[in-house]
């Protein structure tokens, strides 16, 4: 009598447990409330990354197509992939002498792991993050960027107030 | 402490040829080459605190040596002892094997013959675990690939 | 693995049906090659095989600084990031002998733990679509994005984000980070029913995981599985109460040990421990200082003295420990990555041994294996 | 009842069987009412199959909290379309040492199986292909067929998880096929009778499931489940267990081939409904509660063929919500469930119902 006893309660049970499953996802049917999808394309232009999103790094340059960066070396030298290159040129400054200054801030973004080294270390934070991320192109070599925009100098330091 | 002076006791009578120093976080006890499989069995074996678990198994290429170090783990007291034997021998390195004292020291001794090259005698199974058969040793310290020129300039 | 069965690898019998599961294979989550030999559908030995995605992380890390080691570890189980790279930071702080702030050992211990359930939360999803039950993923992967929301908000980046670094932290928390976790701790113990409901307490899910893949704690210690894994097996192996580290000394919590060594024990270790980690990111959410700074004083460029550490930390899935030989440079000499899925996976070898196919898959999934970590 | 008869499709096809027979020859006419009749089934076939794939992946969203296909057409309308032509531009692989014949033919048997079936079902009133004696009893031996099929898909793979899979598939529907035919019994039992024209006319005045009390309400669950079981779907899937077997049987078929056995699912799918709706839930008759003449009477005005369908999608809906629920069943334990279980619960219900209808319990 037990075993019979044990199997009708076997039966029970599983049937329990069973419904218990299907009211889950029934409820979830009924409500689409729930739907959490996101369209992505449709919803590009409400869809903002958060502010410290790590895209790309980009080099800030203001309106007078200035940038801050002195060409050191020092993000290059911290890039555990050698994702940098500074290819740097000697410019005569206002006294006339010849200083060095950044000529091209390479950047392949295809090597770039985003540990964030380079920004992290850059004495005159002349590079930062930028919120873009749709990076896909048909070319690899399109990954290879140049940071430094055309014909952009180096920004006056201001004076300390 | 008095454990510690129990501990230093063992040794003396169970493994008087390794030499029990305080490292910088545990202890550690150096045997010769030839003798790791004693001494393992005699930690694993130690009563008041066997040391039944190995957490991890390596060794370390210093040139003039090749050094395998096994960090043992007692699950009653959770004590952790190091466990170091020096290779004198680079072309021909050869060791016991403990995989018959912990069974996961069979793949971390794999492991080790595939990166350094050191044989495992006695091993059951002595095959390469992640590359193949006619690559070189990566992990010692005078490898060179041929095919993947890397130079870290800096 | 017994030399018979070595033998039979070899000299393979004709009579043997054997398939090869994987290296791309559903169930297998990743490159990882099961080559399993089969009478009826009853398994007769198995053998795993490994090395698809050797990236040779050990001897990239010696041309690495100690600081770009850090995003190396990411690599490894991207699934409890944050927890590796503090198994580095800490070996690297002991070493030199630096205290980090209060207030960053909160942060870390709020984001392992943050971690922690966005790991067994995959899992979790995971291991119901590999026993047939897809819904599962889709609920799992859809309370996930809370917690990975809240890691793009602080760090910027939702699976790899190499947030700690020697010292400390990269950047102070995002200011509505306390906010948006307690947020996280009540919606999450709301959907918890949920799983329960779904798969807990389901008779199908009983019937395939009760009984199946049965590891006892002898077999747990001596082929070194640790994690939820061991712990099902009821081998006491959790760092966090072993060799605490961080703050985790102060704070209250259990240790989840289940005694049967079954599939399910094993999932029963993970699903208490989603809710033990919720405990403990109240208690440390509500304790966290405001003030204290994100980091401690740190030269720029780190030279650990001459000696070796070690470090173990508790990562999602076992003991991941870190052992470093240092001859006073900035690079380490040798490091080495003890990681627990390496030790995790010899073990369905044993396990797989007269179970069927399903059974297979169904301690594969138990055991949660991330096939990067395997190979490092 | 006048009503129902302005719905009936008898007058319309009676039409056309007189038209026909003015203009031909009384042989050429019922070939040409065969090829008209393959030509719509055939049609039906498709459209439904590809409906049912839509239905299933709508509905499956809904569960998981997606939205499901939205790209193709309006809410994603025209994305099965879309991919049957892309499965029709695909190429067909045959694989090494494949038994190339049986290979090929595998995937027309099971479609064929499954196209049989949709002959006698009554889809309303007067709308039946072939109005056979023994109804039932055809369809559930035409249906077992697609097993054929798909153990010999299985077998001339030449690959070893499709004769995994097909083996498991063998096992299976070998053992569902006993409860199949018992719970289907129940409602010959009551009905007195095999043909299908026969059981829908008989629940006239109500459903067998309400008729029946609780003999028949069980029945109708078991055949819920066996029915799941006997055409391969989910919890049940085994002979295409995806996390195991990666597809199973069809894991080396492409293309259009592949497209056949994906169609034939569903459209098995759809039969299994189809029965349950014509045996438990009335057919085509409306839904009608004793006493309540102007609701009966509303319920009249619904045309047959529309309540045959929204039951039938009713049973699919349930079928798709087991299958969205619950994990895998192990193929020791589907056999233990139908050996330990289902069988013997089958066979004390069918006692049961004899009693029922000797001593005349049940509604009449």
């Amino acid at each position: 009598m037990n075993s019979v006893v044990r199997y009708i309660n076997d039966i029970y049970k599983g049937v329990i447990s069973l419904w218990a499953g299907m009211r889950v996802t029934g409820k979830y049917f009924i409500s689409p409330g729930e739907i959490v999808t996101e369209q992505y394309p449709e919803n590009r232009a409400t869809l903002k990354m958060e502010e410290r999103f790590k895209g790309e790094v980009i080099m800030p340059h203001d309106e007078n197509n200035q940038h801050k960066c002195t060409g050191c070396g020092i993000c290059e030298v911290n890039c555990p992939n050698g994702s940098i290159e500074i290819i740097t040129k000697k410019v005569p400054n206002e006294e006339g002498k010849m200083v060095r200054a950044i000529d091209k801030h390479i950047y392949h973004l295809s090597m770039c792991t985003f540990c964030e080294l380079c920004i992290k270390t850059c004495p005159f934070n002349a590079i930062t993050w930028g919120q873009d991320f749709e990076h896909a192109v048909f070319d690899r070599t399109r990954l290879t960027k140049v940071l430094n925009k055309p014909g952009s100098s180096l920004k006056k330091k201001e004076v300390k107030s | 402490m008095e454990k510690n002076n129990k501990f230093t006791e063992f040794v003396a009578n169970a493994v008087p040829y390794g030499t029990l120093s305080q490292g910088a976080q545990f202890p550690e006890l150096t045997v010769p080459a030839g003798k790791i499989h004693e001494a393992a069995e005699a930690l694993k074996n130690y009563e008041e605190q066997p040391f039944d678990y190995l957490v991890s198994l390596t060794a370390v290429d210093h040139l003039e040596k090749i050094t395998m170090v096994y960090h043992l783990e007692s699950t009653l007291t959770h004590t952790l002892i190091v466990l170091k034997a020096d290779l004198e021998e680079r072309d021909n390195a050869k060791i016991d094997t403990v995989s018959d004292l912990w069974i996961t020291a069979e793949f971390h001794e794999r492991e080790v013959f595939d990166l350094f090259g050191i044989h495992f005698n006695n091993h059951p199974d002595m095959r390469r675990l992640f590359l193949e058969d006619d690559y070189g040793f990566p992990l010692r310290k005078d490898f060179k690939d041929d095919v993947n020129i890397i130079e870290y300039s800096n | 693995m017994s030399e018979e069965t070595i033998k039979k690898i070899i000299l393979k019998e004709d009579e043997d049906y054997i398939i090869n599961m994987g290296p791309q294979h559903p169930s297998t989550h990743g490159v990882l090659r099961l080559e399993v030999c089969l009478n009826g559908e009853r398994v007769k030995y198995m053998i795993p095989h490994i090395g698809y995605i050797h990236r040779g992380m050990e001897k990239m890390a010696e041309f690495n600084t100690y600081k770009q080691v850090i995003h190396l570890t990411d690599r490894m189980d991207y699934l409890s990031a944050h927890i590796n790279n503090e198994a580095v930071c800490l070996a690297v702080e002991n070493a030199l002998e630096v205290e980090v702030p209060e207030r960053v050992k909160y942060i870390r211990a709020i984001l392992d733990e943050l971690s922690r359930i966005a790991s067994h939360n995959l899992w979790w999803s995971a291991f119901g679509m590999d026993l047939g039950a897809l819904t599962t993923f889709f609920y799992g992967m859809r309370d996930r994005e809370k917690v990975l929301a809240i890691f793009e908000e602080s760090f910027g980046s939702r699976l790899l984000h190499s947030f700690n670094t020697p010292g400390g932290l990269m950047h102070d928390v995002h200011p509505n980070f306390r906010k948006h976790t307690m947020e996280f701790v009540k919606y999450f113990r709301k959907k918890l029913p949920d799983y329960k409901n779904l798969l807990t307490d389901n008779v199908i899910f009983h019937n395939r995981t009760k009984g199946i893949g049965v590891m006892d704690k002898e077999t747990a210690i001596n082929y070194g599985v640790t994690g939820p894994s061991g712990r099902g097996s009821g081998f006491s192996c959790d760092i966090r109460k072993v060799a605490p580290y961080g703050i985790y000394e102060k704070v209250v919590f259990r240790e989840i040990l289940y005694r049967e060594g079954d599939s399910f024990a094993r999932y029963k270790v993970r699903m208490d421990e989603m809710e033990e980690s919720l405990n403990i990111l109240e208690q440390l959410v509500s304790d966290m200082p405001e003030e204290g700074g994100f980091t401690a004083k740190m030269k720029p460029v780190i030279k650990l003295p001459e000696g070796e550490y070690f470090q173990r930390v508790e990562a999602a899935r076992g003991e991941f420990a870190v052992f470093i030989v240092s001859k006073g440079e900035k690079y380490p000499y040798r490091i080495k990555f003890r990681s627990p899925n390496f030790s995790n996976l010899f073990v369905l070898s044993k396990l797989a041994v007269g179970g069927i196919i399903a059974d297979l898959v169904a301690t594969c999934g138990s055991l949660d294996l991330v096939i990067p970590d395997i190979d490092r | 009842m006048l009503l129902l008869d302005i719905y009936s499709f008898s007058t319309l096809t009676s039409s056309i069987d007189e038209s026909l027979n003015n203009v031909m020859v009384p042989w050429l006419a019922t070939l040409t009412e065969f090829v008209l009749v393959g030509i719509v089934f055939l049609l039906f076939y498709a459209l439904l199959g590809l409906f049912l794939v839509y239905l299933e992946r709508k509905v499956c969203a809904v569960i998981q909290n997606r939205i499901g296909p939205n790209r193709v057409g309006k809410w994603g309308m025209f994305q099965t379309i879309a991919d049957l032509i892309k499965l029709l531009m695909k190429e067909l692989i045959t694989i090494k040492n494949a038994d190339k014949f049986l290979f090929n033919l595998a995937p027309f048997i099971v479609i064929i199986a499954s196209f049989m079936a949709i002959a006698a079902l009554p889809f309303a009133k007067g709308l039946q292909a072939i109005d056979l004696n023994i109804g039932i009893f055809y369809i559930i031996a035409v249906s077992s067929l697609g097993v054929v099929g798909i153990l010999i898909a299985g077998w001339s793979s030449n690959s070893k998880y499709s004769l995994i899979g097909a083996m498991r598939s063998g096992a299976q529907i070998i053992s569902y096929e006993l409860s199949v035919g018992l719970s289907v019994l129940a409602i010959v039992i009551f009905s007195g009778s095999m043909q299908i024209s026969t059981i829908v006319e008989s629940q006239a005045d109500g459903w067998w499931i309400f008729k029946g009390h609780l003999p028949a309400l069980f029945a109708f669950v078991l055949y819920l489940i066996t029915a799941t079981a006997e055409i391969n779907r989910g919890p049940f899937d085994l002979a295409e267990a995806e996390s195991e077997l990666t597809a199973g049987f069809h894991t080396e078929y492409s293309g259009i081939k592949f497209a056949f056995f994906f169609l034939a699912e569903y459209m098995n799918m759809f039969i299994v409904a189809a029965i349950a709706t014509t045996l438990f839930l009335g057919g085509w008759m409306p839904f009608h509660i004793g006493g309540w003449e102007g609701f009966n009477q509303i319920m009249d005005y619904i045309p047959s063929i529309i309540w045959f369908f929204g039951k039938t999608f009713v049973v699919i809906y349930i079928i798709m919500w087991f299958k969205w629920t619950f994990p895998r069943l192990r193929i020791d334990q589907l056999l233990n469930l139908e050996w330990k279980y289902l069988l013997p619960l089958n066979l004390i219900n069918t006692v049961i119902i004899s009693f029922v209808v000797l001593l005349g319990l049940y509604f009449k």
